[in-house]
């Protein structure tokens, strides 16, 4: 039976723990990556936000924009919670399991900015969500359609065996690309108005790595 | 391991000197001595340095520290011949350091360096589509895995043109004064690092030198295979200077523009994928 | 072969044409925020589809992520549109709602402590939610959050006693048995807060 | 405040470090591996503390917050 390091994809086996069938497991590549994470979220543990410049219209005049130091402590509460969850997405063996983090990291996306009481970004924030919310169905409809065409939810089951189906995994990238903000982004910058650089910064940080995560998923399974 | 990421931060902040020599003989200006980018990177160092106290403090800084981080980690991976996936994956980690010096100043120039480099974001796709065919080609994505391959087999740059081609365009988007360098352009004042200066600027400097050697070099790993050191620099300095000639000769693209020409190249590469994995 | 989860899965996937199309036509936000329901419900039934021991399983965390997403926008929908308007409350008056809760409530919680478990925190719940509906009093959320996350905790820990040292099962089983009564109990309790106060 | 004398300190132990991690290396006592972890994480801490050593002579060390 292949197993995930025979693959030569992400590189050699630093750990893994066995929990039955799920085995979570740190390649190169995983390790790598949780690594990344744990240092983001200690910035946004101890980073202090940025106090935006604003320049008024009609003259020179520029100020920088008030810090509410509670909505500042629940961005900093969601914006640690955002980088948990894609921790755990890092981390996971369970194809079920990644795609709940990806849902928690677009819940978490939301709650981030929705401190903020800027008109403008709490829309471009329900518009995100709802895409977010429509990006569950591919996501768990690509984790439904493994388990019925495999039986297994395991990465480490699954690894080599080439028998989920094409489909399956597109939907898998699909769904991650609607959870994460990234792709959004160009669409609504307008979330850029939010207050502070650790917090939406963690919202593009935590898409890019759900991207990187599947990319090794979908090359694996 | 020390002595070679000093050198190659060397040999990249030479490369960075000749791409400027380069781009001014073409466009017939006499242009900066190469060294100039050395002599930069000290400069800067020498400078007064503070943090504005507008921005956030532990991006600011930590943002600097990753990105040298980022590309001594992916230096190490080439010298290891670790996955090359990896190495994709520290690539796209780098737009996280372009965002992040964006946004932690507070400063609107910077901001819209930061909206840009996300917006260029397509720019990474060329890049997983050129890793995609080389695991279809080789059937694994190990550099030292793909270097034997290519000693039994001859170079890459053949069977995997449109990949070649592809990761070409990632290294042309990440090159200053490039058709695609929407992120610095001279209307953001300079980008997305018009807030970082004095020793910010001189490590990021250095980081960003390291960062034309690792890709360069990485090019010349994946496509022409193990040459040895030498012909391996002269290839990776033959690359460079192609590139400023590229430079030199196309004006900077729009955003979109920007954008659209990098997503149209993925999309060949990704046909070229689908034809390769249907048909052969 | 066409088997039972064939049929099923295009009857799923014409259903989730008509959602997505909706959203093409829908322009409005809060329609838009009710049809993200129908997508997410959309979700767990494929995954029902699987019809195993283990889609059962999944559904439940699909469905809270679902739910605390879909909750999660509202409040957003909410401040967006500046929709808090303040209400005066309303309960009815008549002298029986003020003697008869608290009798009943008390028989409620004591049978539903006897019982136990489950099915004591529903009948408990159902005292508490009595004599929180019918009486006027300020409500104390921050004491049944609290009620509750201990109950949690309480359980997990029971849990964690099954799996470490099996040999204390009965310690456990009252620990889970407990931790269950105050949780239902504290969850139904909410219900009975819920009568239109101000800001929601 | 960082005084001239901690970034010194920073500059030297980040130095030393790398440079044993690196002969460790090549004289096979520390896998090379863990010399790379090594380094990724300690030269950012060098380059940066060489460089405020540089900048030092005009602001003693110092790095103060300035703006508007």
């Amino acid at each position: 039976m292949i197993q995930v390091f025979d693959l030569n994809v992400e590189g050699r086996e630093l750990f893994s723990l066995s929990f039955g069938d799920i085995v979570p497991y740190f390649s190169v590549y995983t390790g790598a990556l949780a690594a990344f994470v744990i240092i983001f979220i200690l910035i946004a543990i101890f980073s202090l936000p940025e106090r935006q410049m604003n320049i008024a219209f009609g003259g020179d005049a520029y100020y920088a924009k008030e810090v509410n130091v509670p909505d500042m402590r629940f961005s900093r509460f969601m914006a640690i919670a955002c980088g948990a969850a894609t921790l755990g997405a890092m981390v996971t063996g369970d194809i079920f399991n990644f795609t709940l983090f990806a849902v928690m990291v677009g819940i978490t996306n939301i709650g981030i900015v929705a401190a903020s009481g800027n008109k403008h970004v709490l829309n471009a924030a329900f518009q995100y969500g709802i895409v977010a919310m429509l990006a569950t169905v591919p996501l768990f409809g690509g984790a439904a359609l493994i388990l019925a065409t495999t039986g297994s939810l395991s990465i480490w089951v699954l690894a080599g065996a080439g028998v989920v189906p094409l489909l399956a995994k597109a939907l898998l990238v699909l769904g991650v690309m609607g959870e994460g903000i990234a792709p959004l982004y160009i669409g609504k910058a307008e979330i850029i108005r939010a207050q502070g650089a650790p917090y939406v910064l963690m919202i593009h940080f935590s898409s890019l790595l759900l991207f990187l995560r599947v990319i090794e998923i979908v090359l694996v399974i | 391991m020390i002595e070679y990421i000093l050198a190659a931060i060397f040999a990249g902040l030479l490369l960075h000197g000749i791409h400027r020599k380069v781009i001014a003989r073409v466009q017939g200006r006499p242009g900066p001595p190469i060294w100039q980018e050395i002599l930069h990177t000290l400069k800067f160092l020498a400078k007064e340095t503070w943090i504005p106290k507008t921005a956030s403090q532990g991006v600011y800084v930590g943002v600097v520290a990753i990105s040298i981080g980022l590309w001594v980690a992916a230096f190490a991976l080439l010298m290891a011949g670790e996955s090359l996936l990896l190495l994709f994956a520290l690539y796209v980690l780098h737009k996280i350091v372009e965002h992040g010096i964006g946004l932690a100043s507070g400063s609107p120039y910077t901001k819209f360096g930061a909206i840009r480099s996300v917006v260029s974001a397509a720019s990474e796709l060329p890049l997983l589509s050129s890793v995609a065919l080389i695991y279809l080609i080789t059937g694994s994505l190990m550099l030292r895995d793909i270097e034997a391959y290519q000693v039994i087999n001859g170079p890459l740059l053949l069977p995997a043109l449109p990949a070649a081609i592809a990761l070409y365009m990632v290294i042309l988007s990440k090159i200053h004064y490039g058709p695609f360098s929407i992120v610095e352009a001279k209307e953001l004042v300079s980008g997305y690092w018009t807030e970082h200066f004095g020793v910010w600027r001189g490590v990021m400097n250095a980081a960003f030198g390291l960062k034309t050697f690792v890709l360069l070099y990485a090019f010349v790993m994946i496509f022409i295979g193990p040459v040895g050191v030498p012909v391996a620099l002269l290839l990776v300095f033959l690359l460079m200077i192609s590139l400023s000639f590229v430079c030199a000769a196309t004006p900077m693209l729009a955003p979109y523009d920007s954008v659209t020409v990098q997503t149209v190249t993925t999309a060949l590469v990704a046909c070229y994928i689908i034809y390769l994995g249907v048909f052969a | 072969m066409i088997t039972p989860f064939h049929i099923g899965l295009f009857a799923v996937s014409l259903c989730i044409l008509v959602t997505f199309l909706s959203f093409l036509k829908e322009k409005d936000d809060l329609h838009k925020l009710i049809l993200t329901d129908l997508a997410a419900i959309m979700a767990l039934f494929i995954i029902a589809l699987v019809g195993t021991d283990l889609a059962e399983a999944l559904i439940l965390p699909g469905l809270v992520v679902g739910i605390s997403k879909l909750m999660a926008l509202a409040e957003i929908y909410l401040v967006k549109e500046g929709i808090q308007q303040k209400k005066n409350s309303t309960v009815l008056d008549i002298e029986v709602l003020d003697t008869a809760p608290a009798i009943l409530a008390a028989i409620l919680v004591i049978y539903g402590i006897i019982l136990s478990g489950f099915s004591g925190g529903a009948v408990a719940g159902l005292g508490i939610i009595f004599y929180l509906a019918f009486k006027k009093h300020d409500e104390k959320f921050e004491l049944i959050e609290t009620v509750s996350g201990y109950a949690w905790v309480t359980w997990i820990a029971a849990f964690f006693i099954f799996l470490i040292f099996p040999s204390q099962w009965f310690l456990a089983v009252m620990l889970a048995g407990g931790g269950i009564l105050l949780k239902v109990m504290a969850k139904f309790s909410l219900i009975g807060t819920m009568r239109g106060d101000p800001g929601v | 405040m960082m005084k001239r004398f901690s970034i010194q300190l920073f500059a030297i132990i980040s130095g030393v470090i790398l440079v044993i991690a690196s002969a460790g290396a090549h004289l096979g006592i520390i896998a090379p591996s863990l010399s790379a972890v090594i380094a990724i994480l300690i030269v950012p801490v060098l380059l940066i503390s060489v460089g405020l050593l540089f900048a030092a002579r005009l602001t003693d060390g110092d790095i103060p917050f300035m703006g508007y």
